[in-house]
């Protein structure tokens, strides 16, 4: 269970998270969509500690992410993460992409580690790209093998940052299948989207970001057929 | 026509000379590299440490080495600190100065090739759970080499040129210093030189090639 | 440590030779710049074929160290142009030419760096070819290039630490006269090694805040 | 020919090495004094023209002179015959002998005391090329080149050199200008005497001619011993060969 | 009127236009549309001779672009191009960005240039941005004074590349609501896009491309109620 109370965070003089509070279960799919700038990717890089928060908790499973006594790196491998671009490691081949946090973070050998990448490989639909480097694949398939790397350590959770953004509308399709493959199969992901049509058909609920507030939340049919604030409104109005 | 006439077989003749001074010019270059590399990183780490000791003396390491003459440096490990009561041979002298001027300019260019890899990738690897000298090592690290290859092989060629310097402080054993005694000794300037100009010519291009080849072997990807 | 026999006089004479680095430096550094944004177009407009010997004549300048360029470009000059010229004008010629062998790198990065698209978006326009290096290429070109130039200009000032061998009395080499009169090196060589880092240091800030500054942009 | 040049030019350049005390080098006004500057004056005047000293370091000399930029060196250059076929050299018109100079506290004693020690000189000159020899005949001990004169002496008082064979009169002055801590002359090399010869273009014949009366009356006037005692002195070295002709 | 009449390219071995027929009347807008790499920018950079062909012919008001005889500086003054990114000069400010070409071009004062920068950019809503520098647009304003500064030429047709593709979703609107206005004011465009919206709205004509071929075209009703070539069939499904 992720749980975020009351959470503060400025940059500089900009407050970007003013008092977020959400509670994630487990198996809970919750989509937070909002505008450029609302802080949704800050929330999330919080979330798994990669940025410090003015106040507030986070906790997973009970564990404080913010506490001095933290392990960060251990919490970090329950909390998988997905960025909008340049996930890949681009000297490294798909399955060096993978294999690398499983060998340098469990200290798994090299075989283990292989067998378990070429699993979740095979898992996204790239099984037969193991040794190609990242720069001869497609949007999408990096995409697809930075899901299968965070996957390779076993998460209880999955944040994805718009992973969908940056690609051509093409391959769009192709990563989204993958991420509802993973809501069907139970996973806990927090998923920052724009892409409504997914929202609507995986979330179990859907936050809306304005201005570092949560500003609304509810089941998909609920926020996209009787959004209450009026942001929400007008947001839902632009997007189509 | 020039009132001197020109005697190539007399240089052509100390040609194994010079080339046994090439060897060690060589030898020079790629020590004061590798150590220039190594000392590069360390600094570069020092740079981002965040820690305000480590971060001056990173500083001003890079600051001297890109903002006096190579010669000056060169002149000052030898003369400079001997003054202190350390004493080194010609040999380690030029190495010192060297590999100083490299480091200092290596981690000015791995600043830049820092800048050129995306936030998101010392992040990706922080978010699996790697630390950050394990981030550092296996994702920042290697992309960095990578980017600043080019440099890199730059900053050789300069190395070469650099160990001309050595005679400043009692160098007599590479290509340069060969030359000069060479020259002492017979007075045939121009063959002397020129020759040792074509020598030079030649190390630097076979370094710049090289390190194209190198690099598209390299890199795969 | 420090009480030393040195004189005014020898300040003076110090000052002298850290003026004429400075004047060779400038002249080297303004006629090699015009020469290597001449060379660096000439090369772009020629292709990589049709450039090579031109090329190949600024490698050299670039990998051969500049004691034996200055040492045979002195011998060239008296030998074969049969010129009566000074060391001091032999030192420019030289140095002018290792700047444009730099300086046209330097160039053809800049050019490289403007993305072929804006330039298509001013042919598009209506401009000529010359209208568009003169009004698009050359000022987003200068942007890219104007550090790696600071960075140059300092090198040869820091390079020209070796004219000495065409007999003309610069900063090091006035040092070392003194050095030769006083025996205090240290002393002597701090005050030299001072002197380039004031020059220096302002200017390789001043060309890391352009860079910064525009890379903003 | 060169002669006539330079009598219708009014002006003799002579190439001079000014780091070569007391040969060559500065005074106080950083204006150039020495043994071969006077003698450079005292050509010029001979010739009834004006002297213009050029600064040459060691490997311009050459083509200082091939490039017409000088007409003649005075810069203390051994007439070793390897050189010869590039250049043409008067007769002598100075000879050295050579001193050994010691750091005190290495112990050195004599010339031989020096095997196995790290020794130097200034790069290119006779005694270096000698020292080099000889450091390699004993096949111990390092020798090492510096680019000047200073440079040895710094190195020698600093302890990176042990002890180092220079000129005489160079071992002498340094050693009485109390400028280097901890250094002695401790005793002469037995090298070959160095004759230095003034040198001009090798088919210059008329020039190297009247440079050979030159340098034979500047002995028979008393005007090489005069310079001596004013540079040097003590007692003025022959520069005639014992049994041989020239 | 524009005329492509069997218009052949390749770059190297691959051929990249396999025979192009279109004719666009004065005051039509004809979008284009068609996957990655079909071939829809290099037909746009023919038809301003910014790339040669290797045969067929073009003709833009009778005049044959690609003829030696053409002098194509002025022919461009008749033909405005937008690309994708990378349209502004970044180092002018917004109105020397769109007065530019009118002085060095056409020779014009600058008063008379800037009055008409002035206007054109007000027109496209960028009357308050003129002294501006174009990194302090978002980047729909800088699509918007690309689209001024062709404007500003005065050119009887205007192409557009793909002028939305790099924009944030949220800056997509403004930009084509500029595009429809132009349309509406009987502006001759060809506008390479993916918004099929857009296509949809404001076309009189929509080509499809594949790999080279201009596969389909018709009016948009046509094209997308009910297409024919199976290829167009995969793609708009795919689109969505
Ligand atoms: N490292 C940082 N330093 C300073 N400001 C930052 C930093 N990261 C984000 N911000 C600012 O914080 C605000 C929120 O950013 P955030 O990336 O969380 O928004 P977002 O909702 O993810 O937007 P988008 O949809 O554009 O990705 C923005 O104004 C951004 O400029
Ligand atoms: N200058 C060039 N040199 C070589 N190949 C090129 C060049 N420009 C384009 N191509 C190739 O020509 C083909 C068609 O490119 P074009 O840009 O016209 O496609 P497009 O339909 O505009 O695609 P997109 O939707 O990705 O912009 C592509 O395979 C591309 O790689
Ligand atoms: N003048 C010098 O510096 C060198 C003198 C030395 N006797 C030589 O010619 O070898
Ligand atoms: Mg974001
Ligand atoms: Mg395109």
């Amino acid at each position: 269970m992720i749980e975020i109370q009351n959470v503060r965070k400025s940059f500089g003089d900009l407050e970007v998270l003013k008092g977020i509070d959400l509670t994630v279960q487990r198996g809970e799919v919750v989509t937070v969509i909002g505008g450029s700038g609302s802080g949704k990717s800050t929330l999330l890089t919080c979330i798994n500690g990669l940025e410090p928060i003015d106040s507030g908790r986070i906790t997973i499973d009970g564990t404080e992410v913010h506490a001095k006594s933290t392990n960060l790196n251990k919490l970090r491998r329950k909390v998988g993460i997905v960025f909008q671009q340049w996930n890949a490691f681009p000297h490294l081949t798909v399955l060096e992409n993978v294999t690398l946090a499983p060998r340098k973070v469990l200290g798994m050998a090299k075989a283990e580690a292989e067998a378990i990448a070429e699993k979740q490989l095979r898992h996204v639909g790239l099984g037969d790209k193991l040794t190609t480097y990242p720069s001869r694949l497609s949007g999408g398939q990096q995409q697809r093998m930075a899901i299968a790397r965070a996957l390779a350590m076993s998460p209880d959770y999955m944040l994805f940052d718009e992973v969908t953004s940056a690609l051509d509308p093409q391959l769009v399709g192709e990563v989204l299948e993958t991420l509802k493959m993973l809501a069907e199969e139970g996973m806990t992901m927090i998923c920052v989207t724009h892409e409504m049509g997914f929202a609507r058909d995986v979330s179990n609920r859907v936050a809306f970001f304005h201005q570092g507030i949560m500003a609304e939340i509810g089941a998909p049919d609920q926020l996209f057929g009787d959004p209450q604030h009026p942001e929400t409104q007008k947001f839902l109005a632009n997007v189509r | 026509m020039f009132n001197y006439t020109f005697q190539w077989k007399q240089a052509l003749n100390r040609l194994p000379q010079m080339l046994d001074g090439a060897l060690v010019t060589m030898e020079i270059a790629i020590l004061s590299m590798a150590l220039g590399i190594a000392l590069a990183i360390l600094l570069t780490v020092f740079r981002l440490s965040g820690s305000r000791p480590l971060m001056a003396f990173a500083t001003t390491w890079v600051e001297i080495a890109r903002n006096t003459p190579a010669l000056f440096q060169i002149y000052m490990a030898h003369f400079g600190v001997a003054s202190f009561g350390i004493h080194f041979s010609p040999f380690v002298s030029i190495l010192i100065g060297i590999t100083f001027n490299n480091a200092g300019y290596l981690t000015e260019n791995f600043r830049g090739a820092l800048k050129a890899i995306p936030d998101t990738q010392g992040r990706a690897g922080r978010s699996l759970g790697l630390t950050q000298l394990q981030s550092f090592r296996y994702i920042i690290l290697p992309q960095m080499l990578r980017i600043s290859f080019l440099p890199m092989t730059n900053q050789m060629v300069w190395a070469i040129l650099m160990t001309s310097l050595g005679v400043t402080v009692g160098m007599n054993s590479d290509l340069y210093g060969v030359t000069q005694d060479l020259n002492a000794l017979t007075f045939r300037t121009f063959e002397l030189f020129a020759l040792a100009a074509v020598i030079f010519y030649l190390i630097t291009k076979t370094i710049t090639i090289g390190g194209r080849l190198i690099a598209a072997r390299l890199f795969r990807y | 440590m420090f009480d030393t026999a040195l004189t005014a006089n020898d300040l003076v004479f110090l000052a002298k030779g850290a003026g004429i680095t400075i004047l060779v430096t400038a002249i080297s550094v303004v006629i090699g710049t015009l020469l290597g944004i001449l060379f660096g177009v000439i090369r772009m407009q020629l292709g990589p074929v049709l450039a090579a010997p031109l090329t190949f004549f600024l490698d050299i300048f670039r990998s051969v160290p500049l004691l034996i360029q200055l040492v045979l470009g002195n011998a060239f000059v008296g030998m074969v142009l049969q010129l009566q010229i000074s060391g001091f004008t032999v030192a420019c010629i030289v140095l002018s030419l290792y700047t444009s062998a730099y300086c046209a790198e330097i160039v053809r990065g800049g050019i490289d760096a403007v993305p072929e698209i804006t330039r298509r978006a001013a042919r598009s326009l209506g401009l000529t070819w010359g209208q568009d290096m003169r009004y698009i290429v050359l000022p987003l070109a200068t942007r890219v290039a104007l550090p790696s130039w600071i960075g140059l200009a300092l090198g040869v000032m820091k390079d020209s630490a070796l004219v000495y061998v065409v007999q003309v009395t610069e900063l090091l080499k006035s040092t070392q006269i003194l050095i030769t009169r006083l025996q205090e090196p240290l002393f002597l060589l701090l005050i030299c090694g001072a002197f380039y880092f004031v020059i220096s240091f302002p200017l390789a800030r001043f060309g890391g805040y352009l860079e910064k500054r525009w890379s903003n942009d | 020919d060169k002669l006539d040049d330079i009598i219708s030019s009014g002006t003799l350049r002579c190439a001079v090495v000014l780091d070569f005390p007391p040969m060559g080098m500065r005074d106080a006004n950083n204006v150039p004094i020495g043994f071969d500057v006077d003698y450079c004056n005292d050509l010029a005047a001979a010739l009834g023209v004006e002297a213009e000293i050029v600064e040459t370091p060691f490997p311009e000399r050459i083509p200082a002179l091939m490039s017409g930029r000088v007409d003649v060196g005075v810069a203390s250059t051994s007439d070793t015959l390897e050189r010869a076929k590039t250049v043409g050299f008067s007769i002598p018109y100075f000879a050295f002998e050579m001193a050994v100079t010691a750091n005190s506290g290495t112990g050195i004693t004599s010339y031989e005391g020096m095997k196995g020690h790290t020794v130097g000189a200034v790069a290119g000159t006779y005694e270096a090329i000698a020292l080099e020899a000889q450091v390699k005949e004993w096949g111990e001990g390092e020798f090492r080149p510096y680019q000047t004169q200073a440079d040895v002496f710094l190195a020698l008082s600093q302890g990176q050199l042990d002890a180092t064979v220079s000129t005489s009169t160079v071992a002498q002055a340094n050693v009485q200008s109390g400028n280097y801590k901890d250094i002695t002359v401790v005793g002469f090399a037995p090298f070959d005497t160095d004759y230095v010869a003034l040198f001009a273009k090798r088919d210059e014949y008329g020039f190297l001619n009247y440079l050979d009366l030159f340098v034979n009356q500047q002995v028979r006037t008393g005007r090489y011993d005069e310079l001596y005692e004013k540079w040097v002195g003590g007692e003025v070295p022959k520069l005639m060969v014992p049994n041989a002709y020239r």
